[in-house]
């Protein structure tokens, strides 16, 4: 194979972002002012945090549609809990809780002995729909809002609206966020069983690979990082409402896969995650920024997906065809 | 013998075929005739199953042409080959586990059998055709591997068919089984059927073939008349040297007990006791089904078993899952290469390595220089073929990647080593090795529990031999002066303990 | 004693509905009278019609080891042409024509998933956005009303009798329970008596095999997406009847709540094993659990609890009595 | 007390719990103990509701239907079966209305106009806005919509509206995330924003504060907590307040008289929304939702 049909096939969702950006460059210049990007940069936020969680959830052969949940509950909580426990207290207390709802899907899979993505898919269908009544009930169905609190949370201001020189701190998360992730996934021992447990999980488990641990870890990780994704979010917003995570799992999973993670579990890394929610913001920005209708849009967005996951699909089918 | 005679039902003339990184096929051409048994030897990625696949369309050959009963093949489907009636027996077990016996016999042909009635009631005759007793309406998950074999082959029968392949057949089958399946060779061949027979038992192949060709690194070395091969002149031809001995000397440093298993029960096994010597290989014999396979894994933690003791070195130990069982020095290769032993899109090296991760890590970190060391001495001393060590294992062929678990796990250095089947599908070269490295293992200090379907290996290897009947232990046996007959009634359970 | 362990084991949403039933008689007076009124079991079993229409044909792609999750957006797109397509031509074509959307959907999905090898479960998922927003373009996002009573008498019609509920008097049969019955009797012949229903239960258990024995892999699972997404588009049509209007936001639940009832009522997401009457059963599942839990007068969220544990619990035991037998991966 | 049951099209909007809770407290001053039921957004499951509230007996039904069209023929089913039906924040359209015994509704095409006519008295001569829609398809957002670019609404005035946009949900975020797009393609081109919510007007400030624009006109609908507070702080301009407890204890009076066999007149009720802007918000109370 050539150098170029390589480059192709591997970094093609790169290749995609960057047409994608030169054409709307071209029609609309302001794309690449100073303003834009800081608003890509901005919009990364959320989004990119719950994905790098899911990240680990599909390279370890499962998924997990429950972030949403996870996310709807952290945010009441956790704008409630700054009153009575300041707000590094809630802080911390929203990452447990997050962590916590992570580490019982693991909970649940393990004790099931469900093995694969479909039996994942499924319970942390229904896990979700619980931890969001959770969090409905919780809150009684109402937004809170930070001037609700006794006084403004500064800390969560800064993580909604501050920056750091010229990168906003949410930004500076997801930076140190994707560092300490990638560390661990390629550099670390863990990192690696996890891979092993995606890529065939009773071979793993008979080389003494300790695929409960990676279950739990994968899920944990998920969790920990919905919370911090609901943080950052509620941050941004100065809100939370019990249904402010809908329809994060899915644009999550969609982001993963449409970066070159495979759901077939194994093979994936955080780094293409980044590029996939890299090509979702620039695709709405850049919708929008072409005037494009809302309705449009999303059918639009649905098209180029499909087409990013059909043709990174391609390069795989390509590779197997013999 | 007239060989010569009868006419050709498959040409194939310069036929070569790429993979990424590996030329399998070399400009093969082999005739088979009508009414034939046609072997086929080889060392492991020799390209034999290449071939196969392409013969019956699985894969697409590159250049070449192929000519089948009188037609050129070009690009053939399974589908279009079966109904030509070129049938074959796929290395690879290939049944549907979630479908009945019945049914998978007769896969895609419901309408042909005229529904469910008549593809069981057709199934039935067929296997009682072969002497196979099993139930139609049996899930193939609920069977043994030997009798999935069976099926197999009934399927493959139950197509008109001019040529059979076989690729590896008798694996699993037990010494029962492999006389019904020459009998039935035998009969198919008084029928004028052809049949392309692999395997790496060259017993098989001078018992019954009657024409051998030999393949290396995917060329064609030779084809000639079985009798006119030597047993020495085959295997020097297969491995392009020469091999002095089968099996290596036995190992004789036995010593003091190394490990203790009383009382394994579960719902197949029987109260399953037994010791383990150091410097010792102890075999395992018994059909297949017997339950060796489920007592090695209880031992090894594989599955949920409790209530029984396990003590190592005098001291007791607890084995829940294969983590505490590598901990406490056991190693497994298991019988499933491709479910339980390797992780396919992972390269040589990552497969090679994932049992000892914990030696190339510091502090939690991977030290990625110490992997590719570890993976690059194991393909090295094994002679694992590969282009390089960062290939995917996916493309190895089925003995290279077998030599990859065992250097898994040599990496590791197990004082017990466990292997079920560990020279299922392997060459004779490749095996010797494997039966060097038993032996090392022993003559440290460790010891080897070996199971296998090939009495004469567990017989030459093993120092002991344990027999299994129907989940129970039937006997204890020193194969080096019990003859092996006497054995063989043992595991068929029909009494003579030593 | 053995039997009852394998119902508990095997049939999770037969004792499910057990249960159901057995609280509802349980909790005796008004409950129990209205829950086992002949109104409120009809009206139960007709709201749950469109669910199941839907089901049979994801079922196929289930057993065939894959998944339809864009049925939501086939549905929205088929309904609203089901109703906009009137405008230019008579009625029935106009039905045809807005159920052979789905089919040609159904193509294209196959096209992806079979002949180009994606991943079912994520292509299907963007296919399903994609049509949300055509969706939400044909109709302007706004809802699309019918203006024609025989169009509205599809679904909201009744034969052998007159659709009028008095203390008894019966009523007659819904319109829509009886499509879903003939479609049910359909497709339970299709996937036991057929050779192209057995070939799927191949193709599920284990693609390679079922290829390397001949079976036409690609046309049979393809076959199913195009059934999928033919009934999905039924469905949309149906939906549209009952409501009398099309819009693009009626499929927001559907996919996940259709594909989840299917697994619920049995048959596996690995492929190979289930069938159209489990896949009945977990869908009449869900609906029985929303009326009764309405019935009782459960608050909202905890209706939400109770159904995602519910679903947890069931799958939950799915796994755990397959896995049980000995080993654990 | 006589059964009746309040149907809300999705209870974990933050409106319809609110007004879910002052149905029940309120009902019994009327004679009626109501059961609260939800829809979750669905809109198949709200027929199914009305439904099964038809066999469960209830004597009056109030509808929030998260499809005014849709939820027709299930309407109909109940006026056969002699329940009473008030739609509550909505009313049906046309033929459809035979379906119905009265509704209560504080009219969002009403909302849409009004806010259209704040606009255009902050801006007699003129000005660039934009528009940021609730969840698309939602009826709520559709009124709003129709009524602010309509007859009564900016259409003849020298509004210029530069674009508009719906949302996926009536989340917050996407709000914000159109307004920063919004903001880089026509930066302090914009003076004005219509957004649909007050909710998603938070959104809109913190996406203005962000990039350091001041002095937007901001018009949001609801008139809940948060619009309250941040008209209060200046953030936002004007909220169109909406008063559930009047459309509450508006339908169940309307109800309580239906089943003493008075015919609702009008059928129609809209139920005035209040202006809150810097100069009126104070005299008013802090709304509970
Ligand atoms: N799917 C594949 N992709 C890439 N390379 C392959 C593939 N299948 C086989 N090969 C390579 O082709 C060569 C021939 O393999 P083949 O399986 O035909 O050997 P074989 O003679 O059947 O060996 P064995 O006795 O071990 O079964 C090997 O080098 C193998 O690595
Ligand atoms: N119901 C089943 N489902 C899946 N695998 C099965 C089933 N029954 C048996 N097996 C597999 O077949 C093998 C049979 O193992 P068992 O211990 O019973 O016999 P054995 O003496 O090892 O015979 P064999 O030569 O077949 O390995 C086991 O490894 C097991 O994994
Ligand atoms: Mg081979
Ligand atoms: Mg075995």
């Amino acid at each position: 194979m050539n150098k170029v049909g390589f480059i192709l096939k591997d970094y093609l969702v790169l290749l995609m972002i960057l047409g994608l950006a030169l054409v709307t460059a071209i029609i609309q210049p302001k794309f690449i002012s100073p303003a834009n990007l800081n608003n890509i940069m901005r919009q990364f936020g959320p989004l990119i945090l719950v994905a790098l969680g899911m990240t680990f959830v599909i390279v370890g052969g499962f998924i997990d549609l429950s972030v949403a949940g996870t996310i709807n509950l952290v945010a009441v909580v956790t704008i409630t809990l700054i009153d009575p426990l300041g707000q590094v207290g809630a802080l911390i207390a929203g990452l447990v809780i997050g962590s916590i709802c992570g580490a019982i899907n693991a909970g649940l899979i393990l004790t099931s002995g469900a093995t694969t993505q479909a039996e994942a898919l499924f319970i942390t269908f229904g896990m979700s729909t619980v931890y969001s009544s959770l969090a409905l009930i919780y809150s009684g169905g109402s937004t809170f809002h930070f001037w609700d609190l006794k006084e403004m949370p500064n800390m969560f201001e800064a993580i909604g609206a501050g920056s750091v020189g010229p990168l906003s701190v949410s930004f500076v998360i997801f930076l140190g966020a994707l560092a300490l992730l990638w560390i661990f996934h390629t550099k670390m021992a863990a990192g690696r069983a996890i891979s092993l447990t995606g890529g065939n999980k009773t071979a793993a488990r008979l080389s003494g690979v300790p695929i409960e641990r990676s279950i739990v870890l994968i899920y944990t990780i998920a969790g920990f990082m919905a919370a911090l994704g609901a943080i950052v979010l509620f941050s941004r917003v100065t809100t939370a409402s019990p249904v402010i995570g809908a329809g994060f799992e899915t644009n999550a999973i969609l982001a993963v896969v449409v970066g070159g993670t495979t759901l077939k579990g194994g093979k994936g890394s955080v780094l293409r995650t980044v590029m996939g929610v890299l090509l979702v913001i620039l695709l709405n920005n850049c919708l929008n920024l072409l005037g494009v209708s809302s309705y449009m849009q999303w059918a639009a967005r649905g098209a180029i997906l499909v087409f990013a996951i059909w043709l990174d699909n391609r390069k795989e089918v390509q590779g197997n065809q013999l | 013998m007239d060989t010569a005679g009868s006419q050709i039902i498959l040409s194939i003339r310069d036929v070569t075929k790429s993979f990424p990184g590996v030329r399998a096929l070399n400009g093969v051409s082999i005739d088979v005739r009508r009414g034939m048994v046609h072997g086929v030897v080889g060392e492991n990625g020799a390209g034999k199953s290449t071939l196969m696949k392409i013969l019956s369309g699985v894969y697409k050959k590159d250049t070449g042409t192929i000519v089948f009963d009188g037609k050129t093949i070009d690009h053939t489907t399974p589908y279009e080959s079966m109904h030509r009636g070129l049938a074959i027996i796929y290395q690879e077990l290939n049944l549907v586990n979630s479908m009945s016996v019945g049914e998978n016999i007769f896969l895609g042909r419901f309408k042909e059998m005229k529904g469910m009635r008549g593809t069981h009631a057709k199934a039935r005759e067929l296997l009682d055709s072969i002497g196979c007793k099993v139930s139609t309406t049996k899930l193939v998950s609920e069977l043994s591997v030997s009798t999935k074999q069976m099926v197999e082959i009934s399927k493959a029968l139950s197509f008109q068919s001019k040529l059979i392949i076989m690729d590896e057949p008798s694996t699993s089958l037990t010494g029962e089984e492999m006389s019904l399946l020459v009998k039935i060779i035998h009969q198919l061949k008084a029928q004028g059927i052809s049949i392309i027979y692999i395997s790496h038992k060259l017993e098989e192949i001078f018992d019954f073939c009657d024409v051998v060709t030999v393949m290396r690194d995917g060329n064609v070395i030779d084809t000639k008349p079985r009798g006119e091969f030597t047993r020495d002149e085959l295997i020097t031809k297969m491995v392009g040297r020469t091999i002095e001995n089968e099996y290596p000397e036995r190992s004789r440093q036995v010593g003091e007990t190394l490990m203790e298993v009383k009382g394994i029960n579960t719902r197949k096994l029987h109260d399953v006791s037994f010791t383990l010597r150091k410097g010792e290989i102890l075999g395992l014999v018994g059909l297949v089904g017997a339950g060796r396979t489920e007592t090695v894994r209880a031992i090894f933690g594989a599955d949920r078993v409790r209530g029984h003791k396990v003590t190592i070195g005098g001291k007791p130990v607890t084995i829940h899952n294969p983590k505490q069982a590598k901990d406490a020095g056991l190693g497994l290769i298991p019988e499933d290469r491709k479910l339980q032993g390797l992780v396919l899109p992972f390269s040589v090296e990552q497969n090679i390595s994932m049992a000892s991760i914990d030696r190339f890590t510091r502090f939690g970190f991977l030290i990625k220089s110490l992997e590719k060391g570890i993976g690059a001495r194991h393909v090295k001393s094994l002679g694992i073929k590969t282009p390089n060590t960062k290939v995917a294992i996916k493309n190895l062929s089925g003995g290279n990647q077998q030599k990859c678990i065992v250097g898994r796990w040599m990496e590791i250095g197990p004082s017990i080593f466990i292997m079920d089947e560990p020279t299922k599908g392997i060459d004779v070269g490749a095996k010797y090795e494997i039966y060097l490295l038993m032996k090392e293992i022993a003559e440290k200090g460790g010891a080897v529990i070996l199971i296998s379907s090939e009495l004469p290996e567990v017989l030459n290897m093993s120092n002991r031999v344990l027999t299994i009947y129907d989940g129970r232990i039937t006997g204890e046996f020193d194969p080096e002066h019990i003859p092996a007959d006497v054995i063989m009634r043992a595991a068929l359970g029909l009494g003579g303990a030593s | 004693m053995n039997n009852l362990y394998r119902l508990f084991t095997q049939q999770k949403a037969i004792v499910a509905i057990a249960v159901i039933l057995l609280v509802m008689v349980a909790a005796g007076g008004d409950v129990s009278r209205i829950f086992f009124s002949s109104y409120n079991l009809l009206d139960m079993l007709n709201s749950s019609t469109i669910l199941v229409i839907l089901g049979l044909g994801v079922t196929l792609t289930v057993i065939a080891g894959g998944c339809d999750l864009s049925i939501g957006g086939i549905l929205v797109v088929s309904g609203i042409l089901s109703i906009q397509l009137q405008n230019f031509m008579p009625m029935p074509l106009a039905l045809v024509l807005a159920v052979l959307f789905g089919t040609l959907v159904g193509f294209f999905n196959g096209f992806l998933v079979v002949q180009q090898k994606t991943e079912p479960f994520i292509i299907t998922l963007g296919v399903g956005l994609l049509l949300t927003g055509v969706a939400q373009q044909l109709s302007d996002a706004h809802p699309v009303p019918a203006n024609n009573p025989d169009f509205m008498n599809i679904s909201n019609g009744y034969q052998f009798g007159d659709g009028q509920f008095t203390e008894g008097h019966f009523p007659g049969i819904p319109n829509l329970v009886i499509i879903m019955l003939i479609c049910f009797v359909f497709f339970a012949w299709l996937i036991r008596y057929t050779s192209f229903g057995r070939n799927l239960y191949a193709i599920g258990g284990d693609y390679d095999v079922a290829r390397y024995s001949g079976i036409n892999v690609v046309a049979n699972k393809w076959m199913t997406l195009v059934i999928s997404g033919t009934m999905a588009a039924l469905g949309g049509v149906l939906l549209s009847s009952k409501l009398n209007t099309g819009s693009a936001i009626y499929g927001d639940f559907t996919a996940l709540v259709v594909n989840c009832g299917v697994v619920v009522g049995g048959t596996s997401f690995a492929g190979g094993v289930g069938g159209i009457w489990q896949s009945v059963l977990g869908l009449l599942l869900f609906g029985l659990l929303d009326n009764a839990m309405n019935v009782l007068n459960i608050p909202s969220w905890y209706q939400m609890m109770l159904k995602g544990t519910v679903i947890v619990a069931i799958l939950w035991m799915d796994s755990y009595t397959q896995k049980r037998k000995r080993e654990l991966v | 007390n006589v059964k009746v049951a309040f149907i809300v099209s999705n209870q974990a909007n933050e409106s319809q719990a609110f007004s879910a809770k002052e149905f029940v407290k309120y009902g019994p001053d009327y004679g009626f103990d109501v059961s609260t039921f939800d829809a979750k957004g669905d809109t198949q499951a709200e027929s199914q509701i009305v439904t099964t509230c038809i066999a469960q007996g209830f004597k009056a039904i109030f509808v929030n239907p998260n499809d005014i069209r849709a939820i027709v023929p299930a309407l109909k089913k109940a006026k056969e079966a002699k329940v009473i039906v008030g739609m509550f924040s909505s009313e049906l359209i046309g033929a459809d209305q035979q379906y119905r015994d009265f509704a209560a509704s504080s009219d969002d095409v009403l909302g849409g106009q009004l806010a259209a006519q704040q606009m255009i008295k902050a801006f007699p001569n003129g000005a660039k806005i934009v528009e940021i829609g609730g969840q698309a398809g939602h009826n709520a957002q559709l009124s709003r919509h129709d009524g602010f670019n309509g007859d009564k609404g900016i259409k003849g005035s020298k509004i210029t509206v530069l674009d508009f946009k719906a949302c996926q949900q009536w989340a917050t975020d996407q709000a914000q995330a159109i307004m920063e797009d919004n903001i880089v393609k026509y930066g302090k081109d914009i003076q004005g924003v219509f957004v649909h919510w007050d909710n998603g007007a938070t959104g809109v400030i913190q996406a203005a504060k962000a990039a350091g624009l001041k002095n937007l006109f901001i018009v949001g609908v609801d008139g809940n907590k948060a619009g309250y507070v941040q008209v209060k702080s200046g953030d936002q301009a004007v909220s169109i307040a909406q008063d559930f407890t009047a459309m509450a204890k508006k339908e169940l009076q309307l109800a309580k008289d239906a089943l003493a066999g008075k015919k609702a007149n009008p059928a129609f009720n809209v139920i005035p929304q209040i202006i809150y802007d810097k100069a009126s918000v104070s005299k008013y109370p802090l709304p509970q939702w």
